[in-house]
């Protein structure tokens, strides 16, 4: 089942001439592809060949993510490439080289594990190819391969989860109490990055402790057997007060556990207070329902336009900024009408 | 007429079991033609490509391969290929090559554990190489704390991918001359005889005098010495290892090695078949890539081309179209004796 | 593995001798304290129909099995024959009575297969024409080597397997029924080759049904009854008959039989069969039956007698002709479904592996294929199962205390009454067809088991049963087939049956072709 | 795949010795269940020093996560039973059926879209069990290459991720009910059905027939293919009802809710103490094999170790039980 799929965007109609193109230009290059450096003129998005390494449709986020960011290339006269695969690195690895290999003006990768892309990435820099980074931040070792990086707002995500949480916890009138975080795969970037953001936030709330922290691997189920048994560990050592999940299915895992557990669950029920860092549509139902109190902004529709504006930008300036981040909202419901229907497409 | 010319021994050997080459060979015309006539670019880099894949997936197949002809059901090779790259990139951080062999010497022992509880208390080793593949999953995790393990030489990994005659690489060479000489012990030694002689027949294999416990216990160490070397040369490839390489790498090498004319039921099949098989399905799947069909067209096709071989493969194949053939005249079937059958 | 210390009172001129050997499997004593010695250059015939201990015997020398006691020496030295490999190191060589081939390997792989001596390279090819001269010698010429033993024809492979043993070098060639499926013409190539080796010095042990192979090639001839040795004699000087009568019992040979029924000619044929035939096993087998009747098809292996029954018993999906049951015409049944429906019962010769549910309780076998007695409104009833189980335990005569236990605690022959008891006392079987209704049951279990075929037939039930045993088929069949070569080679009804007259068409099937 | 149990004696000729009846209780399947009870005791043993374990709150949370495991282990019991070792693809069918219950749910309405998700898995499973069951195919790469098939085709068909439509309640499907969750109930209620079928049906007590001989079933004129083929489309019914649960759990359905869920069922029945070869086991023995794993990973959670550990013992104990059974066969042989 491992996939290996390129899209080619293009219609038919747009297949024969630039597509024609490409390749007498390609053949001219012999697969070769280390002598010819990339073109890279600026000017417009017109023409440009750009290799889209993500994860594939089989997942609904990296669908709406990344047919969001070809359709968009696409309208602009560009010609992209898509390489998919189900968070498989040695895929990856070799999606990249063969990107490479046909010489675009940009590969923009999301890489499923940064870690082992980065002999790809360095393979790809000494052809001069440029890499655009996105979704989930670089590892340290792969940072100087890559032209840019245009990330969702990580720490901030943990950040509003933890100012989410405090404020919950505050209505529901919780003066001191405890706290757990249930999380995605803790080998990832992303998942130190958005815990450390909100610790910076709970470390600032000494009187909510944070008792413990367990990695779920973004499995509901996984979430589902810990939290019942963290809520049974904690029966008789005054319970858990406030939880985060780190994404709006694990968050729903807690609230079903709590409820079966028989652990009141709302901040306005003065009972669990759950908050998530991301933008599902599970996640505004039950903010709705008052069982969770917030998420925030990481919808992939959302960081799908974010990306498209860098990437048309480096395409037409033939530059960017090295690392930029896009500003995550905390959505509660206050706010929650505004984000209902960024929201709802997962 | 006594002793042959090896070609001829090859041509008498390949027309028995050429399916695989027959399918290898339509797929090359395939992969060369059909690019061309819906206007994409095959190049250098996709055969480049193939054997990448061989260097990695494809010693798994091979892995895999082994003890299915021997009739054994190992699953636990995808543990040691993720286990083995772990030990490489953790223990190879100032050698490469100690990291190899410690890879290969802790393969080595699983394989060997995992042959001597197959071989000498008789178990089903689908059961056995399950639990063990499980724990070697674990084993990884808990080693690596889940996390991807990162390996900091890039230059290892640059040595090991770094192009040779515009589709080699030293990771694929090393992998292709490993298969050459598993494929030379099978087809010409003692050894590998005897493998086959345990798939086709134990039984009988026993009665003759084959030691079937010892080559057993060998054949999972070999199989374990193949994934360790797939997965450790990939991890320092990627200069990193993945704690959980998922189940696709197993599906993978299970259709390379069904389409590479191995029986279901051991005995049958041989080491280059399996070669054929894997680069097969990997020019399929460099196809499906050329041709920029959608990641589910990959699925349906593994999944299609897995149930194809175990209809066509299966023993009772035959018995049932006979009697399909022929439900006509049926023999006396009083109404209320139907529920006895 | 030998000991110096007896080599003085062995007499040097034997290359084999077993001595007092004894062998039981639960309460069947297969060999009882038997000797036997095979000299220099000999060739030695082992007689004895199925049960007679000559298998064990075999099985013995082979290293196949271990013996409670006696002890074994070769070439006058006590050796310890504890696997196949010790016989190998004390140069026997086997051709099992089984085929131990293996398709998917070439002819010269598996005549080296197993080979102590064998190169770690180059085990696979015919380095120096060894094989290729012997294949020659036996007939093969036209296969090479490097053929796959699936491509070969079933003579064709049990030539193989005769190279294969004769390529060993070994001093003791042991032949287990090497010629049940090979014409004349491919026998006596295979003589050519063993008196050869005859000439040499080495020594045959010769394991036949045929006695006019026996007569042909062997120089004595041991014949093996009820598990003890009954005679050891030179060949020269003895006819056909003289050996029959030493292999039968003195009392079967002259006070023919007990009283055969008739048969009632006015019963309506229960199960008819018209012209069947499967590919390499049987041809043009014509056979009926009737409600009551006990028909026998006594046959050697490789007959085609047990593939009769057993194509009737839906086993053998290739089988076309005719069957009708109860007088509804149409084609062989093909699947063991339409069998059953159709109302025939089977009970296969290998109860381990085609009968019996050993891990399951001998209520559960008793009641396997009955669904509707022990159910109640489809839901099954353990009372039901019960009371029936014990019914069926004392009907077999098996103690109903135990009915509950496992079946694989019992006996053997307490087993095979299990296996039988299934299809008795069962309102949808209206034929049963039983392979070798006493394969490994001891002598007492045996008359009990004939007495249940026995009752199954008063119960109104065409019985059909295949036997290599002509004892067990003179016992109980009330209307004899013979079977030779794939094909009937006579029917006989009522009293006009007598043992000699089976043996010889079983043996040589003297009406289809000529004595060998 | 099983290593035969090969010995040099003619199987014909070889007599079992017998055995002292006295040895053995009155059902034969005593011994296992009390090797599933001293592992049960020896779990027990490590429990009672770990703090925290003995809560009544922590019992709770125990059965509260077999659920869905357990519900696909009882599935697996079956194939495992009539001796096809197990479905390596039971994780997938379950998520694809979350996915296809939830497609289903705003057009059909509830009663139809879980009927319709049940007839589906049924069938996708009866399918996969008539080629193993009357052609005789492997079971391990008829259920790969099916699960390749339902991923592929799911991926095709529907949306990557299937939402509760609004306005449609099926919050209940996870609903506690006198302090247990509702999928335990079912959970409970799938284990007895089963265990009636196996234990009251003409056709139950034939499949283990087959398990544990085919050869002998077929010659005794059982229908052996359509018993696994039912065999099969049973486990379709659990897994069925896993997906149709799993939607209710998650409030949406996409293919990598599958998680852990195939080998963890697996071991479940494994553990439970059925013979991974057919013949023997029950759906009692798979909710106590869920609940072996569970408390294991419990206590493991509570002392503080991380997932890997979990794994790795999960594994260990696999690979144990598997050895003590065989050894216990051997040993009475």
């Amino acid at each position: 089942m491992s996939v290996t799929g390129v899209r080619q965007v293009s219609r038919r109609t747009h297949l024969l001439t630039p597509a024609i193109a490409l390749v007498l230009a390609m053949s001219a290059c012999g697969g070769g592809g280390g002598e010819a450096g990339a073109t890279n003129s600026a000017g417009s998005v017109e023409g440009k060949s750009v290799a889209l390494i993500s994860c594939g449709d089989f997942n609904r986020w990296c669908q709406v993510f990344n047919h969001g960011i070809m359709d968009d290339l696409r309208s602009n006269g560009a010609d992209v490439t898509y390489l998919e695969s189900q968070f498989d690195a040695a895929v990856q690895s070799q999606q990249v080289d063969q990107a490479i290999s046909q010489n675009p003006d940009l590969i923009i990768l999301y890489a499923a594990d940064a870690r082992a892309l980065v002999p790809a990435m360095r393979r790809a820099q000494q052809r001069d190819i440029p890499i655009i980074n996105v979704v989930s931040a670089p590892a340290p070792e792969g940072k100087p391969y890559i032209t840019s990086s245009v990330e969702p707002g990580a720490v901030e995500l943990g950040k509003n989860a933890g100012l989410n949480l405090i404020e919950g916890l505050k209505e529901a009138g919780v003066t001191e109490g405890n706290v757990v975080a249930v999380t995605g795969t803790a080998g990832t970037i992303e998942v130190p990055l958005r815990m450390q953001g909100f610790m910076s936030v709970m470390d600032q709330n000494p009187q909510y402790k944070v008792v413990e922290t367990q990695d779920a691997n973004w499995d509901p189920q996984k979430a589902a057997q810990i939290s019942q048994q963290l809520f049974a560990k904690y029966r008789d050592k005054g319970g858990i007060q406030g939880a985060f999940g780190m994404s709006d299915d694990l968050a729903n895992a807690i609230i079903q556990t709590a409820k079966q557990a028989g652990v009141t669950v709302g901040a306005a029920n003065k009972g669990l207070v759950v908050v998530s860092s991301n933008c599902y549509k599970v996640g505004i139902d039950n903010i709705e329902a008052g069982d969770q109190y917030g998420t925030s902004t990481e919808s992939p529709g959302r960081y799908s336009e974010f990306v498209q504006k860098w990437v048309n930008e480096y395409l037409t300036k033939g530059s960017i900024e090295k690392e930029i981040i896009q500003e995550e909202v905390r959505i509660t419901r206050a706010n929650v009408g505004e984000w209902k229907d960024t929201c709802s497409v997962i | 007429m006594t002793t042959r010319p090896g070609m001829a021994r090859l041509a008498r050997r390949s027309r028995r079991g050429g399916l695989p080459y027959v399918l290898l060979v339509v797929m090359l015309l395939v992969f060369v033609v059909l690019p061309v006539v819906a206007g994409q670019q095959v190049t250098s880099f996709n055969y480049y490509n193939l054997f990448q894949v061989f260097a990695s997936l494809g010693l798994l197949s091979v892995a895999l391969g082994l003890t299915m002809i021997a009739g054994e059901f190992d699953l636990s090779v995808l543990g040691t290929y993720a286990f083995a790259g772990l030990v490489a990139v953790k223990l190879g951080a100032d050698d490469p090559v100690v990291g190899l062999l410690a890879a290969l010497v802790l393969a080595a022992l699983i394989g060997a554990l995992q042959g001597a509880l197959v071989a000498w208390f008789r178990l089903p080793s689908a059961a056995v190489s399950l639990g063990v593949y499980i724990a070697l999953l674990g084993l990884t995790a808990t080693i690596s704390d889940s996390k991807t393990v990162p390996y900091n030489n890039l230059n290892v990994s640059d040595v090991l991918d770094r192009q040779y005659l515009e589709i080699f690489s030293l990771r694929s060479i090393i992998a292709i001359l490993a298969v050459a000489a598993i494929a030379v012990t099978m087809t010409y030694t003692r050894f590998g005889r005897d493998v086959r002689a345990i798939g086709s027949d134990r039984r009988a294999s026993l009665r003759i005098g084959v030691r079937v416990d010892s080559i057993l216990v060998v054949l999972f160490v070999l199989s374990a010495l193949l994934s360790a070397l797939g997965g450790s040369m990939l991890a320092l490839s990627l200069a990193a290892a993945t704690p959980d390489p998922g189940f696709d790498p197993l599906i993978f090498a299970l259709t390379a090695v069904l389409l590479g004319g191995v029986s279901l039921r051991g005995g049958t099949g041989t080491v280059l078949g399996i070669a054929a098989g894997i680069l097969t399905l990997s020019l399929l799947r460099e196809l499906l890539t050329v041709l920029a069909t959608p990641t589910y067209v990959s699925s349906l096709a593994t999944g299609g081309l897995l149930l194809v071989v175990a209809f066509a493969a299966a023993p009772g194949l035959n018995a049932w179209w006979l009697s399909m053939r022929r439900p006509t005249k049926r023999v006396a079937e009083p109404p209320s004796l139907s529920r006895v059958g | 593995m030998s000991s110096d210390l007896l080599d003085s009172e062995i007499s040097t001129g034997l290359a084999l001798e077993v001595r007092q050997v004894t062998k039981s499997y639960g309460n069947l004593v297969a060999l009882d304290d038997v000797s036997f010695e095979l000299r220099k250059g000999e060739a030695h015939a082992l007689l004895g129909h199925n049960g007679a201990g000559k298998t064990t015997l075999v099985r013995t020398i082979a290293g196949q099995v271990v013996p409670d006691s006696g002890a074994v020496f070769v070439d006058g030295a006590l050796v310890s024959l504890s696997s196949p490999r010790d016989a190998q190191v004390c140069g026997i060589a086997v051709v099992d009575q089984e085929l131990t081939l293996l398709p998917a390997l070439t002819v010269a792989e598996n005549i080296h297969l197993g080979r102590r001596d064998a190169r770690f390279f180059g085990a696979a090819t015919d380095r120096n024409g060894k094989i290729a001269s012997l294949l020659t010698r036996l007939g093969l010429a036209h296969i090479h080597p490097d053929t796959l033993v699936a491509e070969l024809s079933l003579a064709e492979r049990q030539l193989v397997e005769i190279a294969r043993a004769l390529s060993r070098d070994a001093q003791i060639l042991l032949l287990d029924e090497p010629t049940a499926t090979l014409s004349d013409v491919e026998i006596q190539r295979v003589f050519t080759v063993v008196r050869d080796l005859l000439t040499e010095g080495r020594s045959v042990i010769y394991v036949s049904h045929r006695l006019g192979e026996v007569l042909d090639l062997c120089d004595r001839v041991t014949v093996l009854r009820d598990g003890r040795r009954k005679a050891t004699r030179p060949v020269a000087g003895m006819d056909r008959a003289g050996i029959v009568r030493l292999m039968l019992d003195e009392g079967a040979v002259e006070a023919a039989r007990i009283p055969r029924r008739e048969g009632n000619g006015d019963a309506p044929s229960v199960i008819t069969a018209r012209g069947l035939a499967a590919p390499q096993l049987f041809s043009l087998v014509d056979l009926t039956a009737r409600a009551g009747e006990i028909v026998g098809i006594a046959g050697q292996i490789g007959s085609g007698a047990s593939s009769v029954v057993r194509a009737l018993a839906g086993l053998v999906p290739s089988c076309t002709g005719e069957v009708a049951v109860d007088g509804h015409p149409g084609s062989p049944l093909g699947t063991p479904i339409r069998s059953a429906r159709a109302g025939i019962a089977f009970v296969s010769n290998d109860r381990k592996s085609e009968g019996l549910f050993l891990d399951k309780s001998i209520t559960r076998n008793l009641v396997a294929t009955r669904p509707r007695q022990t159910c109640r409104h489809s839901v099954v009833s353990a009372k039901r199962s019960r009371d029936l189980g014990r019914q069926l335990c004392a009907l077999v005569g098996i103690d109903a205390k135990r009915a509950e236990d496992p079946v694989s605690s019992l006996s053997g022959g307490n087993q095979q009454k299990v296996f039988i008891g299934r299809c008795l006392e069962h309102p949808e079987v209206k034929v049963l067809l039983l392979d070798e209704p006493t394969r490994g049951v001891d002598v007492a279990g045996r008359a009990e088991i004939h007495n249940l075929v026995r009752r199954a037939a008063a119960g109104g039930a065409a019985v059909l049963f295949v036997s290599t045993e002509f004892d067990e088929v003179l016992d109980l069949a009330d209307t004899v087939v013979t079977m030779f070569g794939g094909r009937v080679v006579a029917t006989h009804r009522g009293s006009d049956i007598d043992a000699s007259t089976i043996l010889a068409e079983t043996t040589h099937g003297s009406s289809v072709r000529g004595v060998a | 795949m099983t290593a035969e149990n090969v010995t040099a004696a003619d199987p014909d000729t070889t007599v079992r010795a017998p055995v002292p009846s006295e040895r053995r209780g009155p059902s034969s399947s005593a011994p296992r269940m009390l090797w599933g009870l001293v592992v049960l005791v020896a779990v027990s043993a490590l429990a009672l020093t770990t703090d925290g374990f003995v809560s009544v709150a922590n019992a709770r949370a125990i059965l509260s996560s077999v659920s869905f495991t357990g519900i696909l282990a009882v599935g697996t019991v079956v194939i495992m039973l009539s001796g096809n070792l197990f479905s390596l693809s039971i994780g997938t069918s379950a998520a694809v059926s979350s996915m296809l219950f939830l497609y289903l749910l705003p057009d059909v309405g509830f009663v139809l879209a879980v009927l319709l998700t049940l007839v589906a898995g049924y069938a996708t499973f009866a399918l996969q069990g008539a080629i193993v069951g009357r052609l005789d195919g492997n079971a391990i790469i008829v259920t790969i290459g099916a699960g390749a098939l339902q991923v592929g085709a799911v991926t095709w068909l529907l949306p990557g991720s299937v939402q509760v439509p609004d306005g449609v309640d099926i919050g209940f499907l996870t609903r506690s009910v006198l302090g247990l969750p509702f999928p335990l109930y079912v959970f409970l209620a799938v284990a007895l059905l089963v265990q009636c079928w196996l234990h009251y049906s003409a056709t139950g007590r034939q499949v283990e027939l087959v398990g544990e001989n085919k050869a002998a079933a077929r010659a005794a004129g059982l229908p052996t293919g359509k018993l696994v083929t039912v065999a099969f489309a049973v486990a379709g019914l659990c897994t069925a009802i896993t997906g149709i649960l799993l939607a209710g759990f998650n409030q949406n359905a996409n293919l990598a809710v599958s998680g852990t869920f195939t080998f963890d069922a697996i071991a479940a029945a494994i553990v439970g103490g059925s013979s991974v070869i057919g013949g023997r086991g029950s759906a009692a023995r798979a909710v106590l094999g869920a609940v072996i794993i569970a408390t294991i990973a419990n206590m493991l959670l509570l002392r503080g170790f991380g997932t890997g550990v979990r794994v790795l013992v999960e594994g260990i104990v696999v690979v144990l039980v598997v050895v003590a059974a065989q050894r216990r066969k051997r040993s009475i042989a």
